[in-house]
């Protein structure tokens, strides 16, 4: 059995040449409206116990962000983009996944890697400035989070495509039916690696959900200066895939979309472009100031549309959540952070010898000689600190390429660079 | 001959004599950080020049993720200073467009990883065009690029990118190591008629400095004299080669120090005599040494200077591995003790 | 005024929020079946005289390219991308278009640029290997002929933007109302920049008219493996601009849907997506074989919608060509042919010195340095030939760098790389 | 532990011991070409491990427009030699993620220009994933490179991209010069735990040679011994410089001639060896000199070798202008004339 044979779409209704459309549009438009479910009869008549488990999800995931958060202020963080208000997507985004399925998350998306299962320390290595990626991308099945935009969702797709491939040559391996779940802002979705990356997923039929997390605004860039598109989903059908529309601060209905997305991809009907509107409450980092390009009022109407406040107002409507249990989650929220700070107390410096360790499989001669020298370097930093450390008055020549970047955490963070 | 070329044709608008960006009254030496000289030079020539242009990411409202662009949009309005959609490659070719009819787009790369996305325009369009028309068509592009490291930033923030720029025939590669420059440098990137790369230190983004002139691009500048040996660096690093070279002084070292300021075109006739007085040399960049900038200098001060060298010419450079994590960057960039290291190793001894 | 606020399309029904589409799909999707006009009513109604002269076109288009073809066989030229069977999509895209308007044309083009009053020599120059760009832009408004794919799409937003920001600062000036016309391949809209150019334009609301002729290949990769799309057309509603689907074998309709596409942009209602549906009689290049990748009954299907044939038995049907004209057409052609085939006699070899000419406005130290290194060799070379002029037999060591790129062109095509 | 991960860690699957890549029976040292010797690569590497998979513009049934992957999608099907979409990021990208889930992906840049695309791909993902992940995850990936002038290739068809690649920490860049390496590097490069670059000179394709052994990523190979001075060069110059060598003879020299290999690692050892044993040396490379990889090794074989040096390391590469048209490329391409005029100027009269 071929992969790649296999991904014309059995639904063309023709080849190239003059009779039209290869195959029908319509199902793969969104529909006119996000899909909604709090406030639907939907809501009332869906599974009590996964509105509960959604919405603890939230509680610890908005405990989890206001602990980063804090972190950035105490300097313990060099810096946190956080998901604050886009919790909804988040935790879904995890909770969706069957083990063998992977994540590829963008740089906001430290919460989804958590939810996922990933320590807190590890999942904030990044954002700490100790290393690049703090856990083990096979362990959890989490790309590292990505940073250069939309660069990931291509990754999405050849890891998807990958996993067709091998499971198609071993049809009894374990790794068959892997999905992959892309993260991308609004923002990323007007890089040409987003538009590759839908290509090659249609084209290839590769099991990928496309999650963007529609939040209005790429930094301070409004979505009306990002694309003139009736809406985000609406791109799909130019690469003949399903785009849908959901209302990414209702937990429900992100849960039911991203369901019903990773299934059809699980089912080899190819990939699924799924824009969620939400909205991000905070600042686009610790470093950004947002009074320069939104109102109060903008934020004030959104936290109106709390993903978290809309899920307990219904759960309390309906009897589903009582106080105990209220008390319940926030005292786990407030583990979760004392776990968080423990962590963080506990974690050790990086060591300055790994700089060489993994450039290559084999430091080549030219690394081999630069470790060298700063080994010698370090080894002479010791002595010397051995010596003087009853003296902090002396001037150490070595640590002063340091002070600029120290110094930076420390400073008023306004037009600091956004540093992600 | 359309509207267009001959606007193409035209010299461009030079930097006029008043004080430079300076409100009338203020003393000329006041001194400012270098985003500001920046924003400064940004808003003069937007002012002194109707085909200026401003574009790129929250370059408008935001006034840039540094700054650089504060106010510019508030005081020009959006068709002078537009935050684009997020696509860099968009951003580049958009802005080849405009200037093919005649305006003088500058671009602002948010940061140095995030230019690569625009190399195909950049190394296929930008640095050929005016070859690839015969000389009909310029395109009189500014590209800003923040770089360099010792800001803290996370991975993708802090790379070191002139290497391919310079390398690359028909751009000239620029980068300011003080406000003056900053200033001066950016002024004379918009009114060149070739595509200029300014590459924009961000380490230094907060030091502050006098605003005086206009620097030419092409030439580098000797910030200390010396005659021990010489210090050749740029950008970044000229700091903590003037601090190096002060260090030295307590171990008997006279070091000159020379500010490179133009990659391309490169100032032989500076280097090479600063070099011949001394006999001795040093480069230093922060970038990865293997393949570097560095390596070029070397080489052709050697191809210049062979007989006057008492050593070869030695390079402190960053190590040839990805930009460290914050916490780690301090082992990987130049520091005043490798610098003296490697003055210790130019073998003073023969 | 400024163009910027004037962006944001007057048709938008909201902002970003819950509020779903922010205008309405529905008149920016293509037809089911791409509009024709041979053979329907309209072909009988319409202006003979424009039938007309579209068909001589054709005839002097299709003459053209069989003479480069030609060149090609001689070694006169170095490659030739023949868009023999494109050739209405070719003549269209220059008639439409207004003396101040711009295009944009890929490698495929060179008929659109002589189509649009290039000498022939000149739109070869690239081809004949002689110099990159052999007429001056801004005399034809046409952009240099672009061979990274998509790249000049972009390229053609920026000028079509600048147009109306220059306009809008001079509303007498001259240069109101530029249109810009790009074209691309249907392998050119996998690209990353066809998809930055197509948002940003939609976004910057710019005058530009993307045209893809969809030939059905990119080389030897057809379009189902390009994309899974219903059509290329539908591409057009992820950007919010309209989208067209037309036959681009059928000249009338290629004229009707260009003129109106680019009377749209004209009239600052922004850009316009038109998939020309057509077919490459012809190999790839000279270069290729493609027998390789297509059969030849699918060639010999597609001859039978030769836009030359379906254009003249529709005139001759109704009357409207006689085999006076047809007579006189095809002397004009020959005209022609014998004409590229003088320019190319007469066409003077290039100067080494225009090598370090326009590298910059000004030439480096470095490279008036290497500028005199040449001279000094050439002057030695011109030398050395007078002394040996009567002896063929000596070893030239100058030359033996070039004897690796002459021989190229002199030895079978196949797999030499299809240098575009 | 995933089975993906197993999979990364496990040894990669080297060459066998039998005949490289010939039906039995067949001589071994039966001559090819370049092409024929890479296609040969790539089919017993795809026999010899089912992770391997090509992906490209055109490897399918055309099989690339060299014919390198000739062939190989009717034997091994669609799925192991893939026709993709035309987008190199997407091509480089989608080769990532598979090489995340334990293929081994050969991705096939069609020509040297239409890499540049990729390059936030290559440079931030490519070059660094290993290095992010604290060596957690590998991206075996070869990518094929046409590169270089010579052929009567139009504007963009003939750049020299390998300065890029090899200034980049975390890619091995290697070319061959001779079929018998092309072979053996490609199978390496295939092998290979890290990313490979390789740099394939296409005027070189078809020339032909036999077929012997495989290659060693890092080591260079001296072509030819010499007493009087020492060329170094690579890939699309070797055959050039081998020439130069001989006509050198005519005029009194006895050149020694190294081919480099490999760019990254760089083979000190030999190199640094080979100019000691002469004490002059010339670089040769078509690239644009300035910021060029001759400037590198020229700058460290310098630092190594200076006290043997009795003249500085020169250089004969292509201007640093955009590359010629076919009509003109003769003239900047290193040429026999201009090698032997580089090495009249190695100061013999001391
Ligand atoms: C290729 C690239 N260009 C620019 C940046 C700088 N940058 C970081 S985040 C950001 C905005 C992203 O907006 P969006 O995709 O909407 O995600 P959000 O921040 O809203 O989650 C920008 C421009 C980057 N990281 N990568
Ligand atoms: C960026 C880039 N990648 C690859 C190529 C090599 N190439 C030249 S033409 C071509 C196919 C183009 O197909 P299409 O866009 O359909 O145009 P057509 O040849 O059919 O006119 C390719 C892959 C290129 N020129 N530019
Ligand atoms: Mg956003
Ligand atoms: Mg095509």
């Amino acid at each position: 059995m071929t992969i790649v044979h296999d991904s014309v779409p059995t639904d063309l209704v023709g080849s190239v040449g003059l009779r039209g459309p290869r195959r029908d549009p319509a199902p793969l438009l969104p529909d006119a409206e996000p899909l909604r479910v709090l406030g639907t009869r939907a809501a009332v008549t869906g599974d009590p116990d996964l509105a509960l488990d959604l919405y603890s999800r939230l509680v610890l995931g908005r405990r989890f962000n206001r602990q980063a958060t804090t972190l950035t202020r105490q300097g313990r963080l060099a810096v946190y983009p956080a998901s604050t208000g886009q919790e909804a997507c988040q935790v879904t985004a995890a909770m969706v996944l069957a083990d063998q399925d992977w994540l590829f998350p963008s740089y906001r998306d430290t919460l989804a890697v958590v939810a996922r299962g990933v320590a807190p320390i590890d999942a904030l290595t990044l954002m700490r400035g100790h290393s690049h990626c703090g856990y083990d991308p096979y362990e959890h099945r989490i790309a590292p989070l990505a940073t250069p935009l939309a660069t990931q969702a291509v990754h999405a797709v050849g890891l998807a495509h990958a996993a067709r491939l091998r499971a198609a040559a071993d049809p009894r391996a374990s790794a068959a039916n892997v999905v992959a779940l892309a993260l991308v802002g609004d923002g990323g979705t007007s890089e040409g690696d987003f538009h590759e990356a839908l290509n090659f997923a249609a084209v290839l039929r590769a099991p990928v959900v496309f999650l963007v997390q529609n939040n209005g605004y790429a930094i301070s860039v409004p979505l009306a200066k990002q694309t003139a598109a009736p809406t985000l989903a609406h791109k799909a059908v130019g690469y003949g895939m399903p785009g849908r529309l959901v209302d990414g601060n209702d937990a429900l209905a992100m849960h039911q979309v991203l369901t019903e997305s990773v299934a059809h991809a699980r089912a080899g009907r190819g990939p699924v472009l799924v824009e969620a509107i939400t909205y991000r409450l905070e600042a686009h980092t610790n470093a950004d100031d947002a009074t320069r390009y939104r109102s109060a009022a903008e934020v004030d109407d959104w936290r109106t549309r709390d993903p978290l406040t809309r899920l307990e107002a219904h759960l309390r409507a309906h009897g589903q959540l009582t106080d105990a249990t209220a008390e319940r989650l926030a005292a786990q929220a407030e583990e979760l952070a004392a776990e968080i700070r423990a962590q963080f107390e506990a974690a050790p410096e990086p060591d300055p010898r790994s700089l060489f360790a993994h450039v290559y499989a084999t430091p080549t001669s030219q690394l081999r000689e630069q470790a060298a020298d700063l080994d010698a370097r370090l080894a002479l930093d010791a002595e010397f600190a051995a010596d003087n450390s009853h003296n902090f008055d002396h001037t150490d020549h070595a640590d002063h390429a340091a002070e600029g970047a120290g110094g930076q955490l420390d400073r008023d963070h306004d037009g600091r660079g956004d540093l992600r | 001959m359309s509207g267009a070329a001959a606007v193409t044709s035209e010299p461009a608008g030079t930097p006029a004599g008043r004080p430079v960006g300076l409100p009338a009254g203020e003393p000329a030496a006041t001194s400012m950080t270098m985003v500001k000289a920046l924003n400064l030079a940004l808003r003069d020539s937007l002012r002194d020049d109707p085909t200026v242009h401003i574009l790129g990411e929250d370059v408008g409202a935001l006034g840039g993720v540094f700054r650089v662009t504060d106010g510019l949009a508030a005081e020009f309005g959006p068709d002078r200073c537009l935050d684009t959609p997020l696509a860099e490659a968009g951003i580049l070719g958009t802005a080849i467009g405009m200037a093919m009819y005649g305006l003088r787009p500058v671009v602002e790369m948010q940061f140095d990883a995030f230019a690569y996305p625009a190399f195909e325009q950049l190394f296929s369009h930008v640095a050929k065009m005016r070859n690839r028309t015969g000389g009909r068509m310029a395109l009189p592009i500014t590209i800003r690029v923040p770089y360099g490291g010792g800001v803290g930033g996370v991975e993708h923030h802090s790379d070191s990118s002139e290497a391919y720029y310079a390398h690359t025939p028909g751009l000239h590669v620029v980068t300011p190591a003080t406000v003056a420059d900053s200033y001066g440098l950016l002024r004379a990137a918009i009114a060149s008629d070739d595509p200029v790369v300014l590459c924009e230190p961000k380490r230094l983004y907060w030091t502050t400095g006098p605003l005086e002139e206009t620097a030419p691009i092409g030439r580098a500048v000797v910030r200390r004299t010396g005659t021990s040996a010489t210090l050749l660096t740029y950008g970044p690093s000229l700091p903590i080669c003037l601090e190096a070279a002060r260090a030295a002084e307590e171990e008997g070292f006279d070091l000159a120090v020379v500010d490179l300021r133009s990659l391309v075109p490169f100032d032989d006739e500076t280097v090479s005599a600063a070099v011949r007085a001394t006999g001795r040399a040093i480069v230093v960049h922060e970038a990865s040494g293997f393949g570097g900038i560095g390596a070029e200098i070397a080489a052709r001060v050697t191809e210049r200077c062979f007989h006057q060298l008492a050593a070869p010419v030695l390079r402190v450079t960053g190590y040839d591995i990805p930009y460290p994590p914050p916490m780690l960057e301090k082992h990987h960039l130049p520091s005043v003790d490798r610098i003296l290291d490697a003055v210790a190793r130019l073998q003073w001894e023969q």
